[in-house]
């Protein structure tokens, strides 16, 4: 039997366990769910969506304020606009955004957090004191600030949110890349003459992978939601985009009668970071069982 | 083959506490084909020994002459070269392997960190993992497999497999079986022996466990807080020893001796 | 009638890969004044049984198959937690492996130690005499394990004491109750050799004053020749030699005991005289018919894996689970 | 003890003053000019140099910090640009209204959090842990500025039950201030009716904060008590024959809020960030109203004065919160 086959079973078999435990949480697979559901209508919006002319700023004032018909599935708005349209536009420019942040600070974090974990001595207690300046200022009104200054637009709120988003994974990369430093196989590489790029990339690094993929999951969910508050407040997309946050702000003004115009909207961002908080979750249990009893 | 001279190793104190004396004044030689045991109780310094010997921390005074060379006082790549002659295999068996790489990569790993000097092909560098395989009672099968599917015996011969992917001259033994089973530790013991013979390799044998000392070693050194109580040929060691804590340590050992039961002796 | 008496226990807990046999038929007698060493390697069960006895292993899921568990004529299988919550800290005491987990970090030595105290006395909790009594005891049962200025070093933490006190500590703590059974799952596992002997002296001690019972859980064969008077060889869930421990170390008749006793290497083995043992534990998931051994053993013939060999009796105690005991000098 | 206070204290100025530098910093390097803007379109370049020159604008910029800096000391924020009003004053309004609405929703997080992540690690995969786990999961999903636009709908909107916004009705006397904040300010007053007054229009906003803390509290508290659970010394407190309630209660309890403890900082630096989403939907006169207007005409003394005191209370906060964890865990407590 040569080598290679007998590779198969071992790994196969490996999965084949861990997905086991995924497939046993409904809660897992129903954020996975969403989060699919949510990747198709932010790739396809477009093309599948009812009335696309009013994404790029259509307006149909005759039908303002349609309660929610087989027609217009979630009502139609001041303007007009099917309200179904926009929060289906909306998936795209939250994801986008969300996706952009959380890889700007997984990565400008991980690079800091693992640098001041693996250097330790001065460099640790440099880079540590910054990010930990960072998390004392709050993260919101420094978005705010970023955002403002910049001007509105999705890149600007994306660079605003991450500048305060970074620290969080520093403090985690740095903590498990400590942990990882002392582990007794760390050692051993190092015996035998690894380099100290060799032993981060190819033994501490691997292994911190599962919290980091993890963290990204879960805050992939709570991004579009600082998304969606900068939008409330007034400090987001310019219009006519759409965008969750700044629709749900427009249509504060119309509570209580045309209340279809805010809670759909608001519905869509609590699905959004359900879905990815129910997936970040299920990853936790996936990598590493002993966390859920 | 490894002459220690005068080793010595103080930690500062930090913020207020005290200094501490890890090693003090240290000295033996490990002649070439030969096993010498270090043996002491936790705190007695040996672990800082080992760290010293491998280059992880740098002694405070003294000399580690291998093969006539100071270790502490190479210079990196010197220090890169020497590390392939002296390799050390550690006593958890769990923690000291790669959880995300297969029993290949990891054996193979040292063979690709030395490459520049052995100049392997892909394909010699799997004939020579799968050869250590077998040379340490494992075999092609487990080639692909991961550590977690790997028994804490099976993972040590791993270690040991690693340890001589570039034919070491001297091994490092730091409790390599005290977290085994006893039928386990009995294999190990003997692979251990039957290797020291057909390669030619020397061992500074880190063992709390006297038995096992005896077992595998010709000479053995007794430490206490890092000073040396006890240094000599095993068998003078063990049934003469000088100090009174060495006494004191010997009568404590559990042997499986029905005789030197408490109930007899109380 | 003796004071423990354990017969034909089988013990399952169901997994991911299926249900896991891990007491397959456990037979075990204890008496007051007796150490006995159970002893056996990583997975054979042995700390299983001792956590039966406290009925501390959670069933579900764990399900006891067949098979009782007798203390004092009370059958512990049976009892409701609140009863057996009476028995635990009164009449059975237990210690385990690692000092450094095996006490609170946050809390007082005091603080545990005057709740059991009161436990033990089922004294009310509240009334300030009954925790002065309680206290009091507690000073007493510190000083009698050998730990000097007790009532200050009530107040200490667990983190201000050594390995080799805590392990005091949680001794004193096991017996203040006055139990009539201490079970010890490897009580001086993680100790130095030289703290180790103390412990060990202090159990001797311990057991010839108030003559009580103590279950040694080890894997150390040294220990058990040291402190204990008899010894039951555990295998896969099964007892398979029992004896005094002059019996079975000087005659083992077993093949395991006699692979176990020659895989230690004494004062006296020479290099290469050591005989490994080939094979592994068997796999608990896999049901096996016969005697679990065979795989490994020198002897085995076909009919070893045909039935379980019956345990037969060698003369005054000394029993093996093994038919070809008989000619196996 | 007393000595491992002294030296966190001392620690903290350094904290103060890099606080101030990155403020500051950060503030100045961003584009836009407040004062172009605060003299409005039409303003010549002359009238835009007085200006500038009238706040320090035109100085370099390490003096203009020098100033700022030793300006704090005094107690002097910063003025803002377009109102002239002195930071501190308003900070001195403002500020108190945020905190009682973040200190009310910390103590609803931990009243309910606490003992519903106990029992739901107790009830471990049974009824009411799956229910605590979804219901938690869903309330950190919730978006804070949307729950409080349907608790607005419900309670205010169609039962009425609750004021639908605003801090106290300008038609009843308020307390007089003594913390600034009313419900204190009335309790301390003895004038109950206020004190039923100011309650009532706290407790929506107070509970559309809470939520996500609480849920992340249960969370926290649910992992830690599980951990906690498996410890060796839990298994020895039972084999001692302890019973069931008491080991929670007592030992497993404190060990589990010990690690909880650290969450619960850092929430509150998360709520006074996120203070602004509630006071909108409430028109909730509170420092993120204040630094969000302020933001929008990037008048930026005011937005460095609301960003100083969050990160000092924040700060504050967590000290005192490392000092509870020293009460707790005495290894600490030595080092």
């Amino acid at each position: 039997m040569s080598p290679q086959q007998s590779a198969h079973p071992s790994r196969w078999q490996n999965w084949q366990r861990s997905l086991y435990r995924f497939r046993q949480s409904g809660l897992s697979i129903a954020g996975l769910c969403i989060v699919l559901v949510l990747l198709v209508i932010a790739v396809a919006g477009t093309w599948i969506v009812p009335f696309p002319d009013h994404i790029t700023g259509g307006i149909n004032t005759a039908a303002r304020f349609k309660p929610p018909s087989s027609l217009n599935w979630f009502g139609t708005n001041e303007l007009g606009q099917d309200v179904f349209t926009l929060v289906m536009a909306g998936a795209r420019v939250s994801l986008i955004a969300g996706f952009g942040v959380v890889m700007i600070a997984a990565l400008l974090g991980g690079l800091i957090g693992a640098l001041a974990g693996y250097a330790g001595g001065w460099i640790d207690d440099v880079l540590m004191r910054l990010t930990d300046l960072m998390l004392t200022l709050p993260s919101l009104i420094l978005a705010m600030a970023i955002a403002a200054a910049l001007g509105a637009g999705l890149d600007n709120m994306v660079f605003a949110i991450s500048m305060s988003w970074w620290p969080g994974f520093a403090r985690l990369v740095r903590g498990e890349v400590i942990a990882k430093k002392e582990d007794l196989f760390v050692q051993a590489a190092r015996a035998l003459g690894a380099s100290n790029s060799r032993i981060l990339f190819r033994h501490v690094l691997p292994n911190v992978m599962s919290p980091i993929i993890i963290k990204m999951s879960l805050d992939m969910g709570f991004a579009i939601l600082a998304v969606a508050a900068l939008g409330f407040i007034g400090i987001g997309v310019k219009p006519p985009t759409p965008e969750w946050g700044s629709l749900l702000s427009l249509a504060r003004g119309y509570l209580p009668d045309y209340w279809w115009t805010a809670i759909f909207p608001g519905l869509a961002i609590f699905f959004a970071v359900l879905g990815f908080n129910l997936l970040g979750d299920g990853l936790r249990d996936l990598f590493d069982p002993k966390a859920r009893r | 083959m490894l002459q220690v001279k005068g080793l010595s190793k103080i930690y500062p104190g930090r913020r207020g506490s005290p200094a501490v004396t890890a090693l003090d004044d240290v000295s033996f030689t490990i002649a070439p084909n030969s096993a010498f045991g270090v043996v002491g109780e936790s705190g007695s310094g040996k672990t800082t020994l080992t760290r010293c010997l491998i280059g992880l921390e740098k002694p405070t005074r003294g000399e580690m002459l291998f093969e006539g060379r100071d270790i502490a006082r190479l210079s990196p790549q010197d220090m890169r070269e020497m590390r392939a002659r002296i390799q050390i295999v550690f006593q958890d068996p769990y923690a000291s392997l790669n959880p995300r790489m297969s029993a290949q990569d990891i054996i193979g790993e040292p063979l690709l960190i030395h490459h520049d000097r052995l100049q392997l092909t892909a394909r010699a560098r799997t004939d020579r993992v799968v050869e250590l395989l077998e040379r340490v009672g494992l075999g092609v099968r487990h080639l692909h497999r991961y550590p977690h599917e790997f028994s804490g015996g099976q993972r040590q011969r791993i270690g040991i497999a690693r340890a001589l992917a570039v034919k070491p001259q001297m091994l490092i033994l730091d409790e390599p079986t005290s977290a085994l089973d006893v039928s386990v530790q009995a294999q190990i013991l003997n692979l251990l022996v039957e290797l020291q013979d057909s390669l030619k390799l020397s061992y500074l044998f880190i063992s709390h466990d006297l038995g096992v000392v005896r077992y595998i070693c010709d000479r053995a050194l007794l430490l206490l807080h890092g000073k040396m109580i006890e240094e000599g040929p095993v068998d003078q060691v063990f049934d003469h020893p000088q100090s009174d804590y060495a006494r004191r340590l010997i009568a404590a050992i559990p042997d499986v001796d029905p005789a030197r039961s408490l109930h007899l002796t109380a | 009638m003796a004071l423990l008496s354990i017969e034909n226990l089988h013990l399952t807990i169901p997994s991911f890969e299926g249900e896991a046999q891990i007491l397959n038929g456990v037979d075990l007698t204890l008496e007051r004044g007796e150490i006995c060493g159970l002893v056996g390697e990583t997975g054979c069960g042995k700390s299983l049984t001792g956590l039966s006895i406290s009925k501390l292993v959670a069933s579900p899921p764990a399900r006891y198959r067949q098979g009782s568990i007798r203390f004092d004529g009370q059958d512990i299988l049976g009892l409701s937690e609140s009863a057996m919550r009476a028995l635990r800290g009164r009449r059975i005491g237990m210690i385990f492996q690692d000092p450094t987990t095996n006490l609170n970090p946050l809390f007082r030595i005091g603080d545990q130690m005057i709740d059991v105290a009161l436990h033990s006395t089922g004294a009310n909790r509240w009334s300030t005499s009954a925790r002065r009594e309680a206290r009091a005891r507690s000073i007493a049962m510190l000083e009698r394990v050998g730990i000097q200025d007790a009532h200050n070093r009530l107040d200490d933490y667990p983190h201000q004491f050594s390995g080799g006190m805590r392990q005091r500590v949680l001794i004193a703590m096991a017996l203040i109750g006055r139990p009539d059974l201490l079970i010890a799952d490897e009580p001086t596992t993680a100790l130095d050799v030289s703290v180790q002997a103390q412990i060990l002296q202090l159990l001797f001690d311990i057991v010839r004053e108030d003559n009580i019972a103590v279950l040694l859980i080890t894997h150390n064969l040294g220990v058990v020749a040291r402190l204990c008077t008899h010894v039951a060889v555990m295998y896969a869930g099964r007892i398979i030699e029992r004896g005094t421990m002059a019996d079975v170390f000087n005659r083992p008749r077993h093949p395991y005991t006699k692979a176990l006793l020659n895989a230690v290497p004494t004062q006296k083995t020479r290099k290469g005289t050591l005989q490994g043992l080939g094979g592994s534990v068997p796999d608990p998931y896999l049901p096996h018919a016969g005697c679990r051994f065979a795989p490994r053993c020198a002897w085995a013939e076909a009919r070893c894996s045909e039935a379980v060999p019956p345990e037969t009796d060698l003369g005054h105690g000394h029993g093996v689970a093994c038919i070809k005991a008989g000619d196996l000098a | 003890m007393i000595r491992f206070i002294i030296r966190r204290l001392v620690l903290l100025v350094p904290v103060f003053v890099g606080l101030t530098l990155l403020v500051f910093t950060i503030s100045h390097v961003l584009p836009g000019d407040p004062v172009k803007l605060a003299a409005g379109p039409q303003a010549t370049a002359e009238e835009i140099a007085s200006l500038s020159r009238e706040f320090g604008m035109d100085r370099p910029l390490p003096q203009q910090y020098w100033h700022y800096a030793t300006g704090l000391l005094q107690g002097d924020w910063g003025q803002s640009v377009l109102t002239r009003r002195p930071v501190a004053a308003d900070l001195k309004i403002y500020l108190p209204a945020t905190l009682e609405l973040v200190f009310a929703a910390i103590f609803l997080a931990i009243l309910i959090g606490i003992p519903a992540g106990l029992i739901s690690a107790m009830t471990a995969n049974r009824w009411p842990d799956y229910l605590t786990r979804i219901l938690s999961l869903a309330s950190i999903a919730m978006p804070r500025f949307f729950l409080a636009l349907v608790l607005q709908l419900i309670f205010a909107m169609s039962l009425a039950w609750l004021p639908l916004n605003g801090r106290f009705p300008i038609i009843d006397l308020p307390p007089p201030t003594i913390t600034g904040m009313l419900t204190i300010d009335s309790l301390l007053a003895g004038d109950w009716l206020a004190f039923t007054t100011s309650c009532e229009h706290l407790l929506m906003p107070a509970l559309a904060m809470s939520l996500s803390p609480l849920a992340t509290i249960t969370r926290m508290m649910r992992a830690s008590t599980l951990d906690v659970l498996q410890q060796d010394y839990v298994l020895a407190e039972r084999a001692l024959g302890l019973s069931q309630s008491l080991i929670i209660l007592k030992y497993v309890l404190r060990n589990a809020f010990s690690s909880t403890l650290t969450v619960i900082g850092l929430y509150i630096g998360w709520l006074l960030s996120g203070s602004v989403l509630v006071e909108t939907v409430f028109d909730w006169p509170g420092i993120g109203l204040y630094a969000t207007k302020a933001i929008v005409t990037q008048d930026f003394m005011p937005v460095m004065g609301v960003t100083l005191s969050i990160g000092f209370i924040f700060v504050l906060v967590n000290l005192v919160i490392d000092l509870l964890y020293g009460v707790i865990n005495p290894k600490v407590r030595y080092q």
